[in-house]
């Protein structure tokens, strides 16, 4: 069984952490494969919530099968879909089925997904939401009622450190820490400068809050530039697109792994921050090729 | 009471040939409320004004329809022949079977000549009168600028008796051109001396403009003196605030290297320890939009020569000589012995012993050429006054795409603005120069004495017309009005409307095509009266 | 103000369809201002579909009307003549106008030409931009007078999304501001900022009883 | 039908006129003291009282006597289009040209191409 997160976060040097992404659709046997893969070579699988605002399987259906494999799932919970009683149910759902970590977080807008007509809930903000948790952690409903049975979850938000301007994201990551935190994992960056000046400013607030940086290898210029135009709080400079568009056609993805793992690489021996987070949707199966030459395996 | 419609077909002297006017007669007679039809050969001349005139009273007319040469040149004349005879002249129809009839087709068109008249009896029904008033105006006048233009044109306002006050930013007046005397054929100084002994003109220094409202003849101006605010009516404004320049100047100036106004400084300077010998000047506008690079140039080029002998070299890309005056300059300082060489790509510009050593490829000659020279003067960046920008949203008028007042419209061309009352004369309309400031300058200032001279003026009242009760008060109109002729105003029951102002309109509109509530009446253009012409098509 | 635009020409024509004489009600109010349902757009929708539908005569024709409010009953009862020679009417007013002519005049199908998209400001001539969702629980003494309810596109109330674009931008439309960047920018100029790292919790979305009804004070 | 601002089109028409430049018979000019002053409600009008075409007519572009007449006009005409799409054309055209006052022969090309686009769209039909 994996040390359940909580405990890693506390104890080991430098976290690693993955994005496992639910299939569309009800066959599994992808994800199974991907959660082989790779439970035991990252410290927790992180599942996402009808990511980019695409409909898939649930994220909480997804951390129950990683749990039964032996893992230690993340659950991502968006203020997008489901309304305050909804989050809270499945909230004491994934406590009762053993799943002991929450990341919370507002969601993308529908506009960017599939389903962009339908209506977006946003009943609560993700400051909000971390309230929540620790509400449903203190034995009460948002409402005050008592639960007959409590839950005591390990919870993570995220934030934008490339963002402009920075300001108004940081008087909200302040509030995110002053609701409490235990781990904070940043959305894809790639100008570690910026990092770190996050990093300083979290560390300033609360200094037990791990952060994870955000890892999302970019491969090949022309996703890169996709992605600035169409991922929501992703910013990949200029000089990395130059670099990837120099890479030998068909070349892209190995150079995309290449600079990922120089940058994790320059984390760690840095101590930038307290651990990586690697978001390579779609292509889980490489995940191990960035940690190996990244060193991590 | 329906009107009745006196209707003049006009063959113009027989040069209308391809319409059968007797059967036209008949048939426009029958239209209704044409009261009379009369056939004339000679419509604009004294006998056919007259029988008209005697006809418009003997058959009780109301309104008129002529039907002759293009409304363009006759109107005029009919319009009195009408009020000769009592009517209004705006209750008339003119229906141009010639140009655009009779001339402009080739065979018989007397179909198409009844269906034109038909329009205009369309229209002629639905005419209304407009009444005419006196408004009367206010005399000051405010000059924006103590610079070159802006002091000439305040004394000549002055001289004709136009009381005037000059507002200047800085401390002291002068502008661009303090301390340049004689040079140019300038006189700052002694235009500065003569102002202050001008009882008719005050002087504001280091005074801005805070806001505008009103309009033409009775503008409210809220000026910034010192620290103090006041505010002053003025019938017009002239704006005068000259460019900057300087910026982005690729050298720093040192006592080798300087641009045109610093050169233009020096040349005016008594005390220079040594007159540099060889002078070259670099020129290489990006922006070949502007003339005022060109003119400064050659200006300051010309004035070295003249001044200092010595040798004088421009390099340049391109002279662009199209601006008023320009060729003249440019040839006069070539015939001086000023030499240009034009290159292509930038010369190389290097220090040497207390020189600047200019090296570029003459591409005339095909060969590189070496000036070793006292004195560099680069190119400056030029670009509108500070505040252009703040002032132009103030006074809701526009700038061209470098920023500066006035684009090129034919129709506002030298000196007015879209608004009236308001006029931009000399270097902050981007192009201007000594030459042809003086030339805007009498232009500003006739314009304005023709149109505050009299201190009252005869507008047709309300030929725009606010329908207050339909007014939603949307502010569209506001927005919309590029004469800045709409504002507010209270009725009765205290709620705001719209309210257009007479001697402000200059009669375009578009207000009463945006309209959304359809509550502002054109009267010649309304709603109704052009679609009672439309009405007419199809039917004859 | 309530804004409001014209619904698709193809949904319009559907519903007038069946009925030959069609009275086309205008209202002179909010949608006059917005460009969408005062006499003009009558007039317009009016022309365009007597070409659309060919041929008028005695029973089959568009009719034009417009009054001051039609959400006021006691004034879109100045159509009824109007209202009882047709066979249908196509309100160009809010939705709110079109129920209560649909009130008064019961007896007759009331149809909206117009979608009722937001209340908004005129941003500059022919543009506008919502700024109020009526939520009934008002939160702009908190942010510097800007509605992060309906000006963020998540209506969020602590703070911006980590979507937001380059300069500060909507992550859905970079066109449009973040408005917690605005919230921002004007504490940050009062020297309110305070304001803004306070904890908001989670909102009173009931702040109105669905349907809404207030009885203001008799007097 | 043609839309003529007085400030050009119209002079353009009498010049056209002057110089014996032959224009299609069936052209009504409507003069107006600025395209800006063409209503979308105009054009539509026109088209329900039997015009095959509708012309507005004003300044050249950037030389506007009311500044932003000439640019508003084109707006309209852009939405008339856009509003004669939505019912199905049916051969009803509508267009903006832009002419100086001294530009007769250009007056009569605008003329001429859209009567061509008529008759060949009447044939058509």
């Amino acid at each position: 069984m994996a040390k359940p997160f909580r405990e890693t976060l506390k104890t080991k040097g430098f976290i690693v952490t993955a994005e496992a992404a639910p299939v569309k659709g009800s066959n599994m046997s992808k994800p199974i494969e991907n959660i082989e893969l790779l439970k035991d070579k990252v410290d927790a699988l992180n599942v996402t919530d009808n990511q980019s605002s695409v409909m898939r399987y649930p994220s909480l259906g997804t951390c129950l099968l990683i749990k039964e494999r032996g893992g230690e799932a993340v659950l991502q919970i968006t203020c997008r879909d489901r309304n305050r009683l909804a989050i809270q149910g499945d909230l004491l759902f994934a406590w009762s089925r053993g799943i002991g970590n929450v990341l919370c977080l507002t969601g993308d807008s529908i506009d960017v997904g599939d389903h962009k007509e339908a209506k977006p809930v946003f009943d609560l903000d993700s400051v909000q939401l971390i309230h929540l948790v620790h509400t449903l952690n203190s034995g009460k409903d948002m409402a005050g009622n008592d639960l007959d049975g409590g839950i005591d979850f390990c919870i993570g938000t995220t934030a934008t450190p490339s963002a402009d301007p920075l300001e108004p994201q940081l008087v909200k990551v302040g509030k995110k820490l002053e609701a409490g935190v235990s781990f904070i994992q940043t959305q894809a960056v790639y100008e570690l400068d910026e990092l770190k000046r996050f990093v300083e400013f979290v560390r300033k607030k609360d200094a037990k809050v791990k952060v994870l940086a955000g890892i999302v290898p970019a491969i090949g210029a022309k996703m890169a530039e996709y992605m600035n135009e169409n991922v929501p709080g992703i910013f990949v400079p200029q000089y990395i697109i130059d670099e990837l568009a120099q890479a030998p056609k068909g070349k892209g993805v190995s150079k995309g792994i290449e600079i990922a793992a120089r940058m994790i690489r320059q984390v760690k021996e840095e101590k930038i921050c307290d651990g990586v987070h690697i978001m390579f949707i779609g292509r889980e199966e490489k995940v191990p090729e960035i940690l190996k030459s990244a060193g991590l395996l | 009471m329906e009107p009745r419609i006196g209707v003049f077909i006009c063959d113009c002297g027989g040069s209308i040939k391809n319409i059968d006017f007797s059967l036209a007669g008949k048939k426009v007679a029958k239209s209704s409320n044409v009261a009379f039809v009369d056939l004339s050969s000679d419509l604009c001349l004294k006998e056919g004004k007259e029988k008209m005139s005697s006809s418009l009273r003997a058959k009780n007319i109301d309104r008129v329809v002529v039907a002759a040469c293009s409304p363009e040149s006759k109107r005029y004349v009919f319009q009195q022949v009408l009020e000769g005879a009592g009517l209004n002249g705006h209750l008339l129809s003119v229906v141009n079977i010639r140009e655009q009839c009779s001339w402009a087709h080739g065979g018989d068109v007397t179909e198409k000549a009844l269906q034109l008249i038909q329009m205009g009896v369309n229209r002629a029904r639905l005419l209304k009168p407009i009444e005419k008033k006196e408004v009367p105006l206010n005399k000051e006048v405010l000059v924006v600028g103590g610079g070159f233009s802006g002091m000439s044109s305040a004394i000549q306002l002055s001289r004709l008796g136009l009381r005037t006050i000059l507002l200047e930013r800085e401390s002291a007046l002068g502008g661009r051109n303090r301390d340049l005397e004689d040079l140019y054929g300038l006189k700052t100084n002694s235009m500065i001396k003569g102002i202050e002994g001008d009882k008719n003109i005050e002087v504001f220094t280091s005074s801005e403009v805070v806001r505008v409202e009103g309009r033409v003849g009775d503008f409210t101006v809220k000026i910034r003196k010192g620290t103090e605010e006041l505010s002053r009516v003025f019938g017009g404004i002239v704006f005068a605030t000259g460019y900057e320049t300087g910026g982005d100047s690729q050298f720093k100036s040192s006592a080798h290297i300087t641009s045109p106004n610093g050169l233009a400084h020096m040349l005016q300077a008594s005390n220079l320890a040594r007159k540099p010998r060889t002078v070259g000047f670099v020129f290489d506008s990006s922006d070949e939009n502007s003339r005022l690079p060109a003119m400064a140039t050659l200006n300051t080029a010309l004035a070295a020569k003249q001044k200092w002998g010595g040798e004088v070299y421009v390099f340049c890309k391109n002279v662009k000589v199209d601006g008023e005056g320009l060729e003249s300059l440019y040839s006069e300082a070539r015939e001086c012995g000023v030499v240009f060489v034009k290159f292509e790509e930038k010369p190389n510009i290097s220090a040497q012993d207390g020189r600047v050593k200019i090296e570029a490829r003459d591409v005339l000659l095909g060969e590189n050429t070496t000036l070793n020279c006292d004195l560099l003067v680069a190119e400056e960046k030029f670009s509108p006054s500070q505040g252009t920008g703040t002032l132009s949203s103030l006074l809701n008028v526009r700038t061209d795409s470098r920023g500066f007042y006035q684009d090129e419209n034919v129709h506002l061309y030298p000196v007015a603005s879209e608004r009236k009352g308001i006029f931009f004369v000399g270097d902050c309309r981007g192009d201007s120069g000594p030459r042809r400031v003086v030339t805007d300058v009498s232009s500003v200032v006739t314009s304005l004495y023709e149109l505050l001279g009299p201190g009252k003026i005869v507008v047709e009242r309300d030929r725009v017309k606010v329908d207050p009760q339909k007014c939603r008060t949307c502010l569209t109109c506001v927005r919309a009005c590029p004469h800045s002729a709409v504002g507010l105003t209270r009725i009765d029951n205290g709620r705001e409307v719209a309210e257009i102002w007479d001697l402000a309109c200059d009669g375009c509109g578009i207000c009463t095509a945006i309209c959304p509530a359809k509550a502002i009446e054109f009267e010649g253009y309304s709603d109704q009266q052009i679609l009672a012409q439309i009405e007419a098509i199809g039917v004859s | 103000m309530i804004i409001a635009e014209r619904k698709p020409m193809e949904e319009i024509k559907q519903v007038i369809a069946p009925y030959k004489k069609v009275l086309l009600a205008g209202c002179g109010t909010c949608v006059t201002v917005c460009w969408s349902g005062g006499e003009k757009e009558v007039g317009i929708l009016a022309s365009q579909l007597r070409l659309a539908r060919g041929t008028e005569g005695k029973d089959h024709a568009i009719l034009e009307a417009t009054v001051e409010r039609q959400c006021e009953k006691e004034m879109a009862e100045e159509l009824r003549s109007k209202v009882a020679e047709v066979d249908a009417v196509l309100s160009l007013a809010c939705g709110i106008g079109v129920q209560t002519m649909a009130e008064i005049f019961e007896e007759k199908p009331i149809f909206p030409a117009l979608n009722t998209t937001f209340l908004g400001m005129p941003e500059k001539e022919g543009v506008w931009v919502e700024m109020c969702g009526a939520c009934g629980d008002c939160f702009l003494d908190r942010t510097g007078s800007v509605c992060p309810i309906v000006r963020c596109a998540k209506g969020l109330l602590n703070g911006p999304c980590g979507g937001t674009r380059k300069g500060g931008k909507c992550e859905i439309d970079p066109q449009k501001d973040c408005a917690w960047v605005l919230i921002y920018r004007r504490l940050e100029k009062q020297g309110r900022l305070d304001l803004m790292q306070k904890y908001y919790p989670p909102k009173n979305f009931r702040a109105v009883k669905r349907p809404g009804k207030i009885q203001a004070i008799k007097a | 039908m043609a839309f003529c601002c007085e400030h050009s089109a119209y002079s353009a028409a009498d010049l056209a006129g002057r110089l014996a430049l032959h224009c299609p018979e069936n052209l009504r000019v409507i003069p107006v003291p600025c395209a800006g002053r063409v209503d979308t409600l105009h054009i539509l009008k026109a088209f329900e009282k039997g015009a095959a075409a509708v012309l507005v007519l004003g300044c050249e572009e950037g030389a506007c006597h009311h500044l932003t007449g000439n640019t508003r006009a084109k707006e309209r005409v852009k939405h008339s289009e856009v509003l004669l799409k939505e019912i199905g054309g049916n051969g009803r055209y509508v267009a903006m040209s832009n002419l100086s006052p001294n530009a007769p022969h250009k007056f009569v090309k605008i003329i001429d191409e859209m009567n061509e686009k008529i008759k060949k769209s009447g044939e058509v039909r």
